[in-house]
């Protein structure tokens, strides 16, 4: 396999640390949209970047940051999507209009720009859809066409479908269950869209980013994948969010998912490889692991 | 970071090497510094201690490698770092650059691993000492961690103060999964070591109430944060008691300034904080303030008048 | 208590003692059960777990008696409690009236007191077996902590078993302050322990910023709540993989049912809710119906299924 | 000494542990008033007797509850006042109107009732008047005259004087630095109103309780005060609420504040030995402590 892809590139500013105004709290469906009154997080923002709230107030028990990705950063304001997964998450959905937040931001690398005179797929599954409003709407003032696939397992569980569809020129929705949209899994739409696409963005749960990238791939389009491991600081220090990632010089490093992603190549995530070690992976004979 | 300006004199040492600030990164906490520097100024804090480091690259395990505990977090990250040769050439250059003192902290699972890597700092630019991290499994030993055996642990110290350059003073990092850790603090000082790094992580475990099996893929982990702070604070509290004249590196579960004060009161000379940092990653500047706030308030003229304090 | 009717077997036995349910009291966080009556049916419980009984009444330390820590809190409460006259007198009688199981805590400072008191022990009504407190000062080493030194803790459980009632199981209560808790469990167990109680509180200390002292009176106090979880887990897992023939009493930091269900996992066939209480007084009643309800859920159709379930 | 006093009675009924509605919310100079929908710790609620708070939410980190003396009881109110002292109490204050709250209660003893036909003194301190509201209110129910002083270090800190203005016969403020009232201590108005007195009641910083409670002994007036040590469970399991009390017996203990008080006869209570483990104490032989 010769690399489609090259690393997403750094960001343009480094991240800061602010209290924000929760300005708009709106549930949707399944989910919770939030919008903050963060001018300095949001000039600095790009699309497929994150951010790191604190979680649980001052007698909270819960240390580490919640990494949620910046559905749109304008004007000073920036929105995000937070499904209520545990009880961090939870807490983040529990805030209330006029509540503070500790935030750090922009975390992470930024979607690549598309080709000269690429036609862009992006992809999202379940709230890894809020991730692409931002990158549609540029890639749209861009001139750069825009196709949208969401997918979700049943209606609720579908996010910013709306915001897209003002967006995209095409938009498809799938649902596990059919309840909304075709029935089925973003793969059904995507293997339809992709042979016009010159490039796929992609965001939600590991097992999309796979089948997507991997669809890619095997027909020479490049994509970009915002994966989600967990992670302790999402800002490089602790090493706990990698993923074996090839290199430019092909060879295989766990790669910091908050620093040096979370936007990575989609053919050089080995996504096979997630939760392993292989042999291959710079540094593991340092491990006791052998070549077989 | 702003340093509010107190009249308190925070100035202090790790051995014979001055430091300005008493708070200092910890080991696998702050990587190698860089990407503290939107958040720090990296030359006003005591020094960045980086990632343990040993002879050769190592990926580290397998992930998931933390999970979340009450006020704390369990990790097993297995050391993954560039290895000394990556170290020398891109870390360590970045941060003399920058003006930071770098506290090195070295690991290996043999006593001539450790003492090969004090020699390769010997003279570095920028490395102000050596932190010698003996929680790691001794081949030589089944696997028995250096730190909980006192003999193994003076081998190492040993063999990395005979290697180190004379002017890196080495602090022995001190692991608080021990029956007796004055024992331990007792037989690495008199082995040469110039000051402790308390503590190191208890060893824990954590399991997946959906999967049914241990979260980490090591199984145990490091338990860190603030849900460890009294037992590290015993442990400083303990040693200082025993070994007044020899230096301490507190850490364990600092977040604030007050939560720093304790462990200068308890016997440190200076402190790491770590996890705190994942938390909040201006916290090093942030707990430096507000310890020089709290030295203030107290009528505190410097630092090293407050150390050991509780125990007078 | 409401148990709610799931259809998981949830009796186990400490040692060869049944009991319907595997929650029980902590000692020193339930007192003699009296206090629980109006948020708890004391006789559904697995059994109150008595606070450490000595020979004689005890007054305890003076306070301040603890501090609360990060998701947890340190204790010296010093034992106070009114001697085995009282226990035999007023508290044992209470509870055998309402048809609760007491689990006896016993502790001393010398290898006889544990001796007489598992004597004056026999038969009594009512009372299950014994947890023997073996984190206590032993006057005859310098006031060494038994639970910390594999031979004085044998020696105290082997006069304990031979003095004890034969119906009576005893277990030992070990203390996670060791190099090597696994040593401490084969010789206890060794020395005829039918049990093992794991984990008692981790030696902490906190130091107020204010008074610029220890908190306690005691100086140092012991560590419990969910803040030590992970090491009392990574203990259970530790024992049941080395010993697992061996029934454990697991408890430090539980709260929940999920939490009960880790340690459960890791290899414990019955659980103690000590710190929890305090927050929540109708816990041990809570814990079992979600355990109850999470085995379920998972598909076992007894508790007995699950011990140890993470091994394998 | 023989004893003035005999020790508080139980409570009539046992306490209960409910989820409570925070129905109002009012900060009264510097603290905060705060009115639960609590019916069944209300109707069981005697003056004297507290209620234990969770604190700080499902994420918290704060394990032990947080006692506050119930300041009035009835249809189906609770009402507390709170001062924010650490951060379990500044949370408290926290809280907004439609809040839920853990709560355990009533818990503790009761104040004893009067001798028949004597004239009630009530002393309180700080936030410790509000302790005393609903037991001026039950005083006077009951026909039994009641002069109250209320003592803070300054104005701000005052609490319920208007309540036992409505509910007193002769009301005397005093403040450390004459804010409000007159100048001084507690004492200074105690030591005038005392010898109408036929029992005295107060609830405050243990100084002043120590300060009152001589007083009344030392003229052969009985004395109940509420006292408030450090507690980590509130209802009788954990033993650190402890204080060297003289029993019936004529024998001190270390008794627990929660369930054997927190009212306790002043002429009961060894204030000076408070923190300190006196010889006498029963028990404190096997402490290793020796008579002098
Ligand atoms: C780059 C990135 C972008 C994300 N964007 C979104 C988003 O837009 N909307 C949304 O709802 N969620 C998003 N997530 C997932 C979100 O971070 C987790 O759901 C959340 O951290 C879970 O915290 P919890 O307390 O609810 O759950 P718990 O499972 O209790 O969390 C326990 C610990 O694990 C970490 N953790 C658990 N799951 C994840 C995860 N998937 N990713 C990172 N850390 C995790 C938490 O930070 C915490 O430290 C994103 C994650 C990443 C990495
Ligand atoms: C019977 C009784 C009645 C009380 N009534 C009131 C009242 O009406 N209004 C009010 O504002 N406060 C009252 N208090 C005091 C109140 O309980 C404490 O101020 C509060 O617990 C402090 O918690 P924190 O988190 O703010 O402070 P922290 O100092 O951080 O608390 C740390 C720990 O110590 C315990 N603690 C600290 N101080 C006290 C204390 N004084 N009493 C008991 N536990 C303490 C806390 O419960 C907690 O576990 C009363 C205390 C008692 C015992
Ligand atoms: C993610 C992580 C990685 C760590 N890596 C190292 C390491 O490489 N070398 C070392 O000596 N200590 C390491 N530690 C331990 C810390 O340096 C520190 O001793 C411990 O976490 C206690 O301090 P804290 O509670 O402030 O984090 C690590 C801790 C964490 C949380
Ligand atoms: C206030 C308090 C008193 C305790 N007293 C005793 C005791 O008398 N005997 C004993 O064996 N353990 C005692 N313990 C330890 C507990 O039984 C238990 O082992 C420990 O607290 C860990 O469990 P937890 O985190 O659920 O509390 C005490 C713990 C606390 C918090
Ligand atoms: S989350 Fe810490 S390095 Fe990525
Ligand atoms: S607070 Fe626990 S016994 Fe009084």
């Amino acid at each position: 396999m010769s690399a489609l892809t090259r690393p997403a590139p750094r960001a343009y500013a480094p991240p800061v640390q602010r209290t924000v105004e929760v300005i708009g709290r709106r549930p949707v469906e399944a989910y919770v949209e939030l919008t903050l009154a963060a001018p300095e997080i949001a000039e600095r923002a790009e699309p497929g970047q994150f951010v790191a709230f604190a979680v649980g107030g001052p007698t909270s028990g819960l240390l580490l940051r919640r990494s949620i990705a910046i559905s749109t950063a304008e004007a000073g304001v920036v929105t995000v999507v937070v499904s209520a997964a545990g009880p961090g998450s939870t807490w983040l959905t529990e805030r209330r209009v006029g509540d503070a937040l500790d935030v750090v931001g922009p975390l992470g690398r930024r979607f690549p720009d598309p080709p000269p005179g690429a036609r862009a797929l992006l992809v999202g599954g379940g709230y890894g859809a809020a991730a692409l409003v931002g990158l549609a709407a540029r890639l749209r003032d861009r001139g750069c066409p825009v196709d949208v696939v969401a997918g979700a397992a049943g209606a609720d569980r579908l996010c910013s479908v709306q915001e897209l569809t003002g967006l995209a020129d095409r938009l498809e929705v799938t649902t596990d269950d059919g309840s909304s949209g075709r029935r089925g899994l973003v793969t059904l739409a995507v293997d339809e869209l992709l042979p016009e696409a010159g490039v796929v963005y992609a965001c939600g749960p590991m097992p999309m980013l796979r089948a997507v990238a991997d669809a890619a791939t095997a027909r020479g389009i490049p994509s970009y994948v915002a994966v989600e491991e967990s992670m302790a600081c999402g800002i490089g220090v602790c090493m706990t969010c990698v993923l074996p990632v090839v290199g430019e010089d092909g060879r295989t490093r766990f790669s910091r998912s908050c620093t040096e992603g979370p936007v990575f190549g989609g053919d050089r995530v080995r996504f096979a490889d997630v939760g392993a070690l292989p042999w291959d992976v710079v540094g593991a004979d340092a491990m006791g692991v052998v070549a077989p | 970071m702003t340093v509010l300006q107190t009249r308190v004199d925070m100035s202090t040492a790790l051995g014979a090497a001055p430091i300005p600030s008493p708070v200092l990164t910890a080991s696998g906490c702050s990587a190698f510094g860089r990407e503290l520097e939107p958040f720090v100024d990296l030359s006003a804090i005591g020094a960045v201690v980086t990632k343990s480091v040993q002879l050769r690259p190592r990926s580290g395990r397998p992930t998931p490698r933390m999970a979340e505990t009450p006020s704390g977090m369990l990790n097993s990250i297995g050391l993954q770092g560039p290895g000394i040769d990556g170290l020398l050439a891109d870390e360590l250059p970045w941060l003399a650059e920058r003006g930071a003192r770098a506290f090195v902290s070295i690991a290996g699972t043999r006593v001539e691993d450790f003492a090969e890597l004090a020699a390769r700092l010997r003279g570095v630019p920028g490395v102000l000492g050596l932190e010698v991290n003996i929680s790691c499994p001794n081949v030589e030993s089944r696997g028995e961690v250096f730190a909980c055996d006192p003999v193994a642990a003076s081998d190492v110290i040993a063999a990395v103060r005979a290697a180190a350059d004379a002017a890196h003073p080495v602090y022995a990092k001190l692991s608080p999964d021990v029956t007796d850790i004055v024992g331990v603090a007792r037989a690495v000082t008199g082995a040469g070591a110039d000051g402790l790094s308390m503590i190191n992580t208890l060893l824990g475990l954590v399991i997946d109430p959906d999967t049914m099996r241990p979260v980490l893929g090591g199984v145990t982990g490091g338990l860190s944060g603030p849900a460890i702070r009294p037992v590290a604070l015993r442990c400083v509290w303990q040693v200082h008691q025993a070994l007044p004249e020899v230096p301490i590196l507190g850490m364990g579960g600092i977040r604030t300034g007050l939560d720093a004060l304790q462990f200068v009161l308890a016997g440190a000379s200076a402190v790491s904080v770590g996890t705190a940092v994942f938390n909040d990653p201006s916290a090093v500047a942030r707990v430096h303030a507000e310890l020089a706030a709290a030295l203030e308030q107290r009528g505190f003229a410097s630092l090293r008048e407050a150390v050991g304090y509780a125990h007078r």
